[in-house]
């Protein structure tokens, strides 16, 4: 079941999500590769665990 | 900072749906149970009797109306009661809540009275246990047992000298500290020494006192015959025996004494006193002692502890020896023989008082270990300092070895102060110089 | 538009690269560095300082300009300057501004001249008697000199009035003109004078309005710029003390003085607060108000960061502290920079009274502080969330008062503080002889008769009626303005999660607070970011002799105020004498 | 970074520390030492200070020939940028863990305390925010804040202990050795990790440059928060006897409740509240940002702000993972509180012990060349 609280969480995630690889791919430009693959998967966790509570633990 | 303010805007979204003030109770919509009273239920487990304050009736603030004050004969407007039968006492407080428009709230509940034979029984230990959980039960609630049933004596309770009903409970149960009759055996401490291994727990007595009319007062009542005495001292009663008639009739005088969760016996009045002076808790009191010189004759002194006691315990054959030391300081109060006490006497009578304590504390040791087999005094918690871990104290079993015990009691009683009288002058009359019947 | 839109989401949802600024932090002076003491002689070793033009108390905005200033462009041919002054001045159109044509007599030649001024701004007999009057009698008179030029010559021999500048540029005329000078053109001369005749119309000297104390001086602050620095050289007397004159605004030229004690005050403070007034750029300044946030580091720090007071006593014993003092034509309150959350809440009585008394103070005023900013909160979160604190008599008390209430007690609290503000700032805007009844509106009808009518419960009149009084004991009024504004964020956090909210709010707030600064110094100093005798001289007060050092965070010159014995009286003479040694030799 | 140029002194330092260490005595540090220790829990917290200051001193001492450096750059100058990633991501996933799940019990702690309705994420999110806004300032607003306000909770604690007195029992400490010598002295060992905050330390090295300043502010804090750990250990047993001692959650909160001092100065625990809650957003926000720091460090990353929001998602999204508060707890326990020390001491002398004979050796190459 998704709620209105539920919908405006996913926005902020996605939001998030978006801030973070955008800062990934700036940090790509100035070649710290190891760096901005670092911060997809951080990016990526961000938005996979917080999912994953949200729609199975809970 | 747009996208910082965005952020935050969102968050607050976030925030608004999640919030709703879920545990915001405003004071006005809870009513505030000041005590409560179990007994065992005719038709379900629990009888639960609760009290609680009434505060428009209080007459407090510039509120009008509520009307305080006045108030019917005998009857208190400041507090209200309901008596229900149920299984536990959460389960109680649901039911309540049916009928009460307000909230139940628990938090500055004073006292909690079971019925004796709810603590007979033992189901009194398991319900302090249970709700000790719960955080609205404070640790400092009195705890007490009720001769006969708690649901009489809260009924029987209508302060009518204190607007603030919760207020007369607390006075009531910390003023052992002037009286020396009970103890103010908070919740806390009860359950403490519950789970001891070296104390036993005791909760302070209350009752009520049926007598409507001075004619049905009776020595046989007090426990004065037991000790010999032709008349009770002011101590040889129990909750709900004083002689006494008048508006309030609940009392609360002496201890019941636990073994495990079992409630095993009373201790009247003086031997609260004692109970009071062995453990060291003892404040101040005017007590009665028979007068040495002249017999039927008393003498009454301000009775105060000086010192923390001093116990001696040693194993002798496995048994233990337990030997108290308790110093007194006493003031005059009242020489009714008229004799020189003060000055001429005061060896006489402080050795006589010496005695006299010396024996009444020794029979309620005696009384402890033989009768109650309950070490009330916590001796063993003096006597764990000799072990080095906790293993070998528990396979000591201390608890156990306690009803062999034999004690020696030593007192010591100083008179300090005589009042405003130094010394007695003779009654004049025309016979001359009267000698005190 | 689109675009626009595009580019604003972008910002939205992708990092951008932060401009790093380099933040401004006090620096520690050279002396500090090398070795932590300060040394006595300081003062007489100084002037390895750069030389500071600053000197002279009465020394006009213009000058500093003087040497590149714009080109001259003062004609020497009359008409065409005055022209130029109608052009200016809208002359006719203007009713004010008087343009005097008349003829002055040098070496037997007649010279056409005519002065200008503002009628108001000026003072008419000093015009008329010290400026008119020599040039169109006195200077028939035989002088026995050959200058070289009518310009020198009308300098030093013929005008008599004693501040009197010579400009090339008519635009500098002009702003000469324009703050109450007298412009003369005369006739083949390409440049012009301004005699300073400032006549208008201001306030005398009188006892400060907002900043009162019992003990202490009672001057406060005027609206004149050199009457206000006068005040403050009166109490100091130091010829140290520095004035320096700026002017900001661009159509205002208002003049400023920055002042600052030369061998005390860190010369990268004064450097940065001259940096911050040069690079202001506005039309108009009316108040120093408008120009504490100009320069204040953070706008969004409801508390201020800047000291506003009125009183010239206070304001020396900043400088004396180390800290600048910026000066504004037109406004009573000067400004004191840098200053610290602890600084705000001293009074300068507490350095008149004695020591025992003045601790009382300070904590009736920490105390202040606590209830302004928490007191509503604490109640909305102790009845909402906490009943068991409450003592049980006080609680059916509050039970008893509010049964009859309709509203929560967070509506309840809000009605009752906004009213209260209502109170307050009508109080500020109505005319004064119908102020009191205000008092007797607000007491009757929000405390007797909302508890009548049961909007309200008697106890929270109390709550309301102490956190005004709280927020009135703070001596700083801009400070008791921001702890208002926090307050109503404390009644809706203990609204919400009780207590916990209550400290989340003041975790966000310390922080907040700890990571700003004031001119460089942190901004809670004394404590976050601990120095040395924090708590000792800053938060409480010693006795004054005991009082030997400046705040270890203003990074002061000297750092000593007084020696270690200050009362010779108590010691013999020949110990005072060596202790000073000491000191000298440390 | 351009963090690197901040330098606080030794208090602050110091107040961090205590900080640190100090918090789990509002959690169930008194319990666990009861529990451990029996009625010796106290002598069980004096023995592990003891060593945990042993400890420290033998790691200062290692760590003098590497002034200002902190673990991470011990890591690269063992094994170059293979060393110091594989060093930040066990101090990563050390302190996400722990701080994740401290965050828990904390807002578990709160919702039992006071809001016992509210869900327990609407509580976690005031945590989350402090934490958020104490990253975002940075570790030297962060320290400045400890500064001014652990003199505030250590204060707050002593009122505790102190208003509990009448409470004392001397014999509720008898017998003296409780569960043992061998429980106390030997298994007991492992309890130092309760010191395990002390890689805040040797994490901001770098921020505190002198190993003066290491030294004596390690000590200081070491010494004060061993007096607190002891002192709330021994108040703790005083009041509740050792069975019962070990029934009850929360351990400094039911010595708060019992505070009673005539008819209206009790039922004060709620004020408390205050004083943990805000050292607890002061050791979440310091650890949050050790994590954002951390991170960026490692992976050389030049801001770490990005990373603020993204981090404070998953930590959020680890600390609802136990299903309950009985198993938030006894993550803690078991796994922080008797692992922990395998980083925070483990690691360090390790790193220590080689970097210090790699520095020898090249010394002596050095040496040989010349």
């Amino acid at each position: 079941m998704i709620t209105v609280d539920m919908l405006v969480a996913f926005i902020i995630l996605v939001w998030v999500f978006v801030y973070t690889v955008s800062y990934g791919v700036w940090t790509w430009k100035k070649k710290n590769r190891l760096g901005a693959v670092m911060i997809f998967l951080l990016a990526l966790s961000a938005l996979a665990l917080p999912l994953y509570t949200m729609l199975f633990r809970y | 900072m747009k996208r910082t303010a965005a952020f935050l805007l969102m968050l607050a979204a976030t925030c608004t749906l999640l919030s709703g003030c879920y545990d915001g109770k405003e004071i006005d919509d809870q009513t505030y149970v000041i005590a409560i009273g179990l007994d065992k239920g005719e038709t379900n487990k629990l009888r639960m009797t609760l009290q609680y304050a009434i505060p428009l009736a209080m007459g407090s603030s510039g509120v009008s109306g509520g009307g305080g004050g006045g108030g019917g004969e005998g009857e208190s407007k400041s507090i209200g009661s309901m008596t229900l039968e149920c299984p536990s006492v959460y389960s109680g407080l649901n039911m309540v809540n049916n009928s009460v428009g307000k909230q139940v709230n628990l938090s500055h509940a004073k006292v909690m009275v079971f019925s004796e034979d709810l603590a007979k029984d033992g189901r009194m230990v398991m319900l302090t246990r249970a709700i000790t959980r719960g955080k609205e039960f404070r640790p400092n609630m009195v705890v007490a047992v009720s001769r006969g049933s708690a649901e009489d004596y809260l009924k029987s309770i209508k302060p009518r000298q204190e607007a603030d009903p919760s207020k007369y409970y607390e006075l009531k149960f910390s003023g052992y500290k002037y009286t020396g009759f009970i103890d103010q055996t908070q919740l806390h401490d009860f359950f403490i020494k519950e789970e001891s291994t070296g104390a036993q727990a005791v909760a302070a007595l209350v009752g009520v006192n049926t007598k409507n009319s001075t004619k049905e007062f009776s020595v046989g009542e007090s426990s004065a015959p037991q000790k010999n005495r032709p008349v009770p001292f002011e101590g040889d009663y129990l909750a709900g025996n004083l002689p006494k008639v008048g508006d309030i009739k609940g009392e609360a005088m002496g201890l019941a004494v636990f073994n495990g969760p079992k409630m095993v016996g009373e201790l009247d009045g003086e031997e609260s006193t004692h109970y009071l002076m062995v453990t060291g808790k003892y404040g101040h009191a005017y007590v009665t002692f028979p007068d040495p010189i002249k017999k039927d004759f008393y003498i009454v002194v301000n009775l105060k502890q000086s010192r923390r006691p001093t116990y001696k315990i040693k194993l002798v054959d496995g048994k233990p020896n337990i030997k108290v030391e308790i110093k007194l300081e006493a003031d005059y109060m009242s020489i009714q023989s008229g004799i020189n006490y003060e000055s001429e006497y005061n060896d006489i009578f402080e050795r006589s008082a010496e005695k006299y304590l010396e024996e009444g504390i020794k029979r309620l040791l005696n009384r402890t270990s033989a009768e109650f087999h309950s070490d009330i005094f916590g001796f063993g918690n003096q006597y764990k300092s000799r072990f080095l871990t906790w293993d070998q104290w528990k396979n000591f079993q201390w608890l156990d070895r306690y009803k062999n015990s034999t004690f020696e009691v030593a007192v010591d009683v100083k008179v300090r102060r005589t009042g405003l009288t130094i010394r007695n002058a003779p009654i004049q009359g025309s016979e001359g110089e009267v000698q005190s019947p | 538009m689109l675009a626009n839109f595009r580019k604003t989401l972008a910002r939205l949802f992708t990092f951008e690269e932060p401009k790093t600024k380099e933040r401004f932090i006090l620096k520690e002076t050279e002396e500090e560095m090398a070795e932590g003491g300060q040394k006595e002689q300081d003062k007489k070793v100084e002037p390895r300082k750069k030389k500071n033009e600053g000197l002279q108390l009465n020394k006009k905005s213009g000058e500093n300009e003087e040497n590149k200033g714009p080109k001259p462009d003062i004609s020497k041919a009359l008409s065409e300057n005055m022209e130029r002054i109608k052009d200016i001045y809208s002359i006719p159109t203007n009713g004010d501004a008087v343009l005097r044509e008349f003829d002055l007599v040098v070496k037997n030649k007649v010279i056409p001249a005519f002065m200008v001024f503002f009628d108001g701004m000026t003072d008419r007999k000093v015009i008329n008697d010290d400026i008119l009057q020599p040039l169109m009698l006195l200077s028939n008179l035989d002088i026995k000199s050959d200058e070289k030029s009518i310009a020198d010559y009308i300098r030093s021999h013929i005008l008599p009035h004693n501040q009197l500048k010579e400009f090339k540029a008519i635009e500098q005329v002009v702003q000469g003109v324009n703050f109450g000078g007298c412009g003369i053109f005369i006739d083949g001369v390409d440049s012009a004078f301004v005699a300073d005749v400032k006549g208008w119309e201001h306030r005398a000297v009188e006892r400060p309005n907002t900043e009162q104390t019992i003990r202490g001086p009672q001057e406060g602050f005027t609206e004149l710029l050199r009457a206000n620095t006068a005040l403050i050289r009166k109490i100091l007397n130091d010829e140290d003390l520095i004035a320096e004159s700026l002017t900001i605004g661009r159509r205002s030229r208002t003049p400023c003085s920055m002042m600052y004690i030369k061998d005390i005050t860190n010369d990268s403070l004064v450097k940065e607060v001259r940096r911050r007034l040069k690079s202001i750029k506005v039309d108009y300044l009316f108040d120093s108000g408008e120009l504490e946030q100009l320069i204040e580091d953070s706008s969004f720090l409801p508390v201020p960061q800047i000291m506003v007071t009125e009183r010239p006593d206070k304001a020396a014993s900043m400088l004396a502290e180390g800290k600048v003092v910026v000066v504004m034509h037109g406004s009573p309150f000067a400004l004191c920079m840098p200053v610290t959350n602890n600084e705000l809440l001293h009074s300068p009585e507490d350095s008149y009274v004695r020591f025992p008394y003045a601790n009382l103070l300070r904590f009736v005023r920490i105390m202040g502080v606590f209830l302004s900013l928490l007191l509503p909160g604490l109640y909305v979160a102790i009845t909402n969330y906490h009943q068991e604190m409450i003592p049980t008599s006080l609680l059916f008390a509050i039970e008893a008062s509010r049964e009859r209430v309709p509203f929560p007690s967070v509506v309840e609290i809000l009605i009752m503080e906004i009213s209260f503000e209502l109170i307050r700032e009508a109080g500020i805007r109505i005319p004064g002889p119908i102020g009191p009844t205000l008092g007797i509106i607000g007491a009757l009808i929000l405390g007797q008769a909302a508890v009548a009518a049961n909007i309200v419960s008697p106890i929270l009149i109390i709550i309301v009626a102490v956190t005004g009084i709280g927020s009135f004991a703070i001596p700083n009024f801009a400070l008791a303005l921001g702890f208002r504004v926090l307050r109503y964020a404390y009644i809706l956090l203990g609204a919400i999660a009780g207590f916990l909210g209550i400290t989340t709010g003041l975790f966000l707030q310390g922080i907040w607070f700890v990571s700003e600064k004031s001119f460089g110094v942190p901004y809670m100093a004394p404590f976050a970011s601990k120095t040395a005798g924090g708590i000792a001289d800053q938060f409480a007060r010693p006795p004054f002799w005991k009082q030997e050092k400046r705040a270890d965070y203003m990074n002061v010159k000297d750092a000593r105020k007084q020696p270690h014995i200050s009362r010779g009286w108590k010691s013999q003479e020949g110990e005072d004498q060596k202790e000073e040694d000491d000191d000298a030799g440390k | 970074m351009q963090e690197s140029k901040i330098v606080f002194g030794k208090w602050e330092t110091a107040a961090l520390l205590i900080n640190a260490l100090n918090v789990q005595v509002f959690l169930n540090f008194p319990r666990t030492m009861a529990e451990r220790g029996g009625t010796a829990g106290w002598i069980l917290a004096a023995y592990i200070s003891v060593l945990a200051f042993l400890l420290f001193l033998l790691i200062s001492r290692l760590y003098s020939r590497f002034e200002g450096k902190d673990l991470l750059d011990l890591g690269e100058y063992i094994g170059g940028s293979a060393g110091r990633i594989i060093v930040g991501i066990i101090i990563l996933i050390h302190i996400t863990f722990i701080i994740s799940i401290i965050l828990r019990e904390f807002a578990e702690d709160m919702k039992v305390i006071s809001l016992p309705a509210s869900p327990i994420s609407f509580v976690i999110l005031f945590f989350l925010s402090g934490m958020i806004a104490g990253a975002y300032a940075g570790i030297e607003a962060i320290v400045r804040f400890h500064a001014f306000i652990v003199p505030i909770i250590l204060a707050g604690y002593l009122i505790i202990i102190g208003g509990v007195a009448p409470y004392y029992n001397i014999s509720n400490i008898m017998p003296i050795l409780g569960n043992g010598a061998y429980a106390i002295f030997g298994s007991g060992f492992f309890r130092i990790s309760s010191f395990s905050g002390l890689i805040a330390l040797f994490l901001l090295f770098p921020f505190i440059k002198t190993g003066k300043n290491f030294k004596s502010a390690g000590s200081l804090a070491i010494g004060i928060s061993s007096g607190v750990l002891i002192t709330s250990a021994l108040t703790f047993l005083l009041v509740f006897p050792y069975p019962s001692a070990i029934e009850g959650f929360l351990p400094i909160f039911q010595l708060a409740r019992l505070i009673n001092y005539g008819r209206f100065f009790q039922r004060v625990e709620s004020i408390f509240v205050m004083i943990w809650a805000i050292a607890a957003l002061l050791y979440l926000s310091m650890g949050f940002f050790l994590i954002v720091y951390v991170f960026s460090k490692t992976f050389r990353l030049e801001y770490y702000r990005p990373l603020i929001i993204p981090m404070a998602i998953i930590v959020f999204a680890i600390s609802l993972w136990p299903k309950n508060l009985m198993s938030a707890i006894a993550m803690e326990t078991v796994y922080f509180r008797s692992a922990a020390w395998a980083v925070t001491f483990g690691m360090t002398l390790l790193l220590l012990l080689v970097a210090g004979a790699m520095k020898k050796r090249n010394h002596r190459k050095e040496g040989d060349r010349k």
